[in-house]
């Protein structure tokens, strides 16, 4: 169980760094094209941040921010986007997640078009990463009591 | 229990040995993964796909099937913890 | 649309599983019929890729649009479309099943979940029978084990103890399967199936393909709990909702014999398989260990579920005995045992839901007068009983017959000693149950009472009628089956 | 003289399978289900140890990521080991996950984690 201490370092500390981390996450994720990165590392840096705020701070502090069923819905969200991707390569020609077809919805040739399809499909996995991270995280540190029981 | 661990670890540690006798050696350029489908993922990424980062052209276009799975075992990861954890409202 | 089939078969089930969770939270009652459509769309999607390869030959499906070794191919032959057929029909009467079962033996608020996680099983089966990559089948391998572990978990008491068990010994095979990817492609450098098959002949003599060979066939037979490595099946399918045992049953085994087939056959040649490796005699005296002990061990359970999972460890003794004789008669039995006992399985383990449904337990010494209370359901556990023992006019005789004539074919007279006496010892064990539901005098208070007729609800009756009415159909039609789709499967050089 | 090349050129390759096999003793013989779970995780590490190796190359190669003036595969290292493996560690990622979950359903309902406690208290249960 994770109980709340009250202590400045700690609070001043995370919360000069969480933004800091979550931005970082944001470049990780926008900018996998051209430096190691990418959906998974990007989300994982936001989840990270999240997990921050629940060590400093309480799970009932970062639920406030983020409720359960909220984080429930971006997991869903994740994954629809890719998938959702997938299928809309398939109705406009393609094959299944063949991004070069997207060019016919986008203003781009269709090279540039997979360049954006890769882009479209790791926000999703960093969306989804992000939720679950958080979602594995609090279900464990908390023992899944239901919200509004956690200490 | 111990020695029958013991025994199954002998058996997989010797075949593993063996087999590592016909392995190409540690950064070998022409062993076979590094000479027969990935010189085209480096030389035409940024032709295909106008992407610098390999990794992630690889990850997200030409293996995107792949991922795709992947992003699906982790949803079903987290929606498995939230089942099994959360406690009904009567527990 | 018709070569899109092959893989909106995975997408649909997969985004509707996803999108089961915001519906389930704002009407959790729509869980259900989206769950059965999702599965009759699977149904219907399978039927068109079966007539597509039937028509006009084998699918290649190139996801992302790269071409197969750069790119992963969705390849569909013979046997896969056999094998989608029967997982998809399976998936849909399974889900028809569920509703009545699991509202009564799981918690309320763990429903919409659980609707989700089995459309996610279903996805991950039917995506490892559609895909002609290595690493891709590992994946979706993982969404199924992992699906297959929370199914499991949220069954009774023990069920979670049972659980751990049986993830360490999944992961292990797992891992063992990953680790003979990774040396097929330290040598080879693809995992496509199909280049794999054209690189992988010049290469046999290597030391290396050997251990891969060696480590997908352990692997694989962990996740089909073949004999000596069967210990966590028993457990987790007993413990288990008794919806998930029946598709758990039904499915997960059998998908794990079918990637056996493509690696043994597919990726291997047969020549390779049979002749350079003494596969026939390992294999094939590890399924009859298999056999007789499951057979032997269902015997002196009491519990029925208990003793259906035993049972099906014989079962895959069978199903592996088939493919090891290395020979038409046996591989044609083989996959046709592979239909046949997932339809028998689910029918028996839906009638042990039904029992637990009405009763309470599954103890096998209090199920007296269950024929007058429950006869439609006494009658179709008849039905699928006897198909298991392999008595003519059900399906359960035909692949057993086959299974018999390959063992002729290749002299192994051992292995056909032991196909009877499995049966035999099948059919004891049915018979004890047939014998306490009949002819046992009840010793409850209630002699004097005739027992009231006293069905369980239609949701679950139907499934367990359609299933035992197939067992007869599939028996009918089994000439036709194997002409039409079996025939076609079998590897070259047999 | 070719003992020690044979040993030396393939060394990543020992290492592997030392950690593998010491996962793997941890996974069966380890009467703690925690312990198990680490040697499953050290077992997994193993083999994504195995898959990155085979993606190096010597004589200079660089990180998979194009730069100026530089298009020939023999100067980057192999970027389709780095792809699977970064797919099999989410793939452990979570099943160390739902495994952490089942034990914590077995801790609530035996209190302890030890198999032979808990198969001592199953016992117990059967005879009452």
């Amino acid at each position: 169980m994770v109980s709340r201490y009250e202590n400045v370092i700690i609070e001043t500390v995370s919360r000069l760094l969480i933004p800091a981390m979550q931005l970082f996450g944001l470049y990780v994720i926008a900018h996998g094209h051209g430096s190691p990165g990418g959906g998974f590392q990007g989300g994982c840096i936001l989840a990270a941040s999240f997990i921050l705020m629940v060590i400093a701070y309480d799970i009932k502090e970062a639920k406030s921010r983020m409720s359960e069923n909220l984080n429930t819905i971006l997991c869903c969200a994740g994954v629809f986007i890719y998938g959702g991707i997938g299928l809309l390569c398939v109705i406009l020609g393609g094959n299944f997640l063949d991004y070069s077809v997207l060019h016919k919805v986008l203003p781009v040739d269709p090279v540039k078009a997979r360049y954006m399809g890769i882009f479209g499909v790791e926000i999703g996995v960093g969306i989804a990463v992000m939720a679950v991270m958080v979602s594995i995280f609090l279900n464990i540190a908390s023992g899944g009591e239901h919200e509004g029981a956690m200490k | 229990m111990k020695f029958i661990a013991f025994f199954a670890i002998l058996i997989t540690g010797f075949l593993l040995i063996y087999a590592t006798v016909d392995m190409p050696d540690w950064g070998d350029p022409n062993s076979p993964p590094n000479s027969h489908v990935s010189p085209r993922f480096i030389e035409k990424v940024i032709q295909e796909t106008a992407t610098p980062n390999m990794v992630t052209a690889v990850l997200a276009d030409y293996r995107g099937y792949d991922t795709f799975g992947e992003t699906v075992v982790i949803f079903t990861a987290g929606i498995i913890c939230l089942m099994l954890l959360r406690r009904g409202s009567d527990g | 649309m018709n070569e899109q089939a092959s893989i909106l078969i995975i997408a649909i089930p997969l985004l509707v599983s996803v999108l089961n969770i915001p519906i389930g939270l704002l009407k959790r009652s729509l869980c259900y019929p989206l769950t059965v459509f999702t599965t009759l769309s699977c149904v219907y999607l399978s039927f068109v890729i079966a007539d597509t390869v039937i028509n006009t030959g084998n699918i290649s499906y190139h996801v992302g649009g790269w071409e197969p070794p750069w790119g992963i191919e969705v390849a569909i032959d013979h046997l896969n479309a056999y094998m989608l057929v029967i997982i998809s029909f399976v998936s849909f009467v399974v889900s028809i099943y569920a509703k009545n079962s699991i509202e009564k033996e799981l918690l309320p608020d763990r429903i919409i979940y659980f609707y989700t996680i089995y459309l996610l099983l279903v996805t991950g089966l039917l995506g490892i029978l559609v895909t002609g990559d290595l690493f891709n089948l590992f994946v979706f391998l993982e969404i199924a084990s992992l699906a297959g572990y929370a199914l499991v978990a949220i069954g009774e008491d023990k069920a979670p103890l049972a659980t751990f068990n049986y993830i360490i010994m999944g992961t292990i095979g797992a891992c063992f399967y990953l680790l003979g990817v990774g040396y097929l492609y330290i040598v080879t450098g693809t995992l496509n199936i199909a280049d794999l098959t054209r690189l992988l002949p010049a290469l046999y003599h290597s030391k290396v393909v050997l251990a891969a060979f060696a480590f997908f066939v352990v692997g694989v037979a962990i996740k089909i709990a073949l004999f000596p490595l069967h210990t966590w099946l028993p457990d987790a399918y007993t413990h288990a909702p008794s919806t998930v045992s029946a598709f758990v049953a039904a499915t997960m085994t059998k998908v794990g014999a079918y990637v056996m087939i493509r690696v043994m056959f597919t990726v291997f040649e047969p020549n390779f398989t049979l002749n350079a490796l003494p596969t026939t005699e390992i294999l094939g005296w590890v399924a009859s260990a298999a056999m007789i002990f499951g057979c032997i061990m269902a015997l002196a359970q009491t519990d029925l579920k208990r003793m259906l999972a035993y049972i099906l460890v014989a079962e895959v003794g069978y199903i592996v005995m088939g493919v090891s004789v290395g020979n038409r008669a046996g591989f044609t039995g083989s996959v046709l045992h592979i239909l046949n006992d997932s339809f028998m399985m689910v029918s028996l383990f839906f009638v042990a839901g039904a029992i637990m449904y009405k009763e309470g337990h599954r103890n096998i010494k209090n199920l007296s007068n269950l024929h007058k209370k429950m006869p439609v359901t006494m009658g179709c556990f008849i039905i699928a009983a006897i198909s298991m023992v392999g008595v003519p006019p059900t399906a359960g005789f035909f692949s057993k017959w086959y299974l018999i004539h390959g063992a002729i074919n290749a002299q192994k007279w051992f292995f056909v000693a032991f196909l009877l006496l499995s049966s035999l010892m099948v059919a004891a064990a049915f018979f004890r149950i047939i014998q306490n539901i009949f002819f046992q005098p009840s010793e409850s208070h209630t002699t004097h009472e005739e027992p009231v007729r006293d069905e369980v609800p239609c949701s679950m009756l139907l499934p367990i009628v359609v299933m035992s009415i197939s067992l007869l159909v599939i028996g009918f039609f089994s000439g036709q089956i194997i002409d039409s789709l079996i025939q076609h499967a079998v590897p070259k050089g047999f | 003289m070719d003992t020690m090349d044979f040993i030396i050129g393939k060394y990543n390759y020992w290492v592997y399978i030392v950690l593998m096999m010491i996962g793997f003793y941890a996974m069966i013989a380890k009467n703690n289900f925690a312990k198990k779970l680490v040697g499953m995780n050290i077992f997994q590490t193993a083999i994504i140890l195995f898959f990155i190796s085979t993606s190096s190359k010597t004589g200079g190669a660089t990180i998979p990521i194009i730069q100026a003036g530089m298009d020939k595969a023999h100067q980057y290292i192999n970027p389709l080991p780095h792809v699977l493996m970064l797919t099999a560690i989410v793939v452990m990622v979570s099943t160390f996950g739902v495994a952490l979950a089942v034990l914590i359903m077995i801790y609530r309902r035996y209190k302890t984690l030890e198999e032979d406690e808990i198969m001592a208290i199953l016992k117990m249960e059967k005879q009452i």
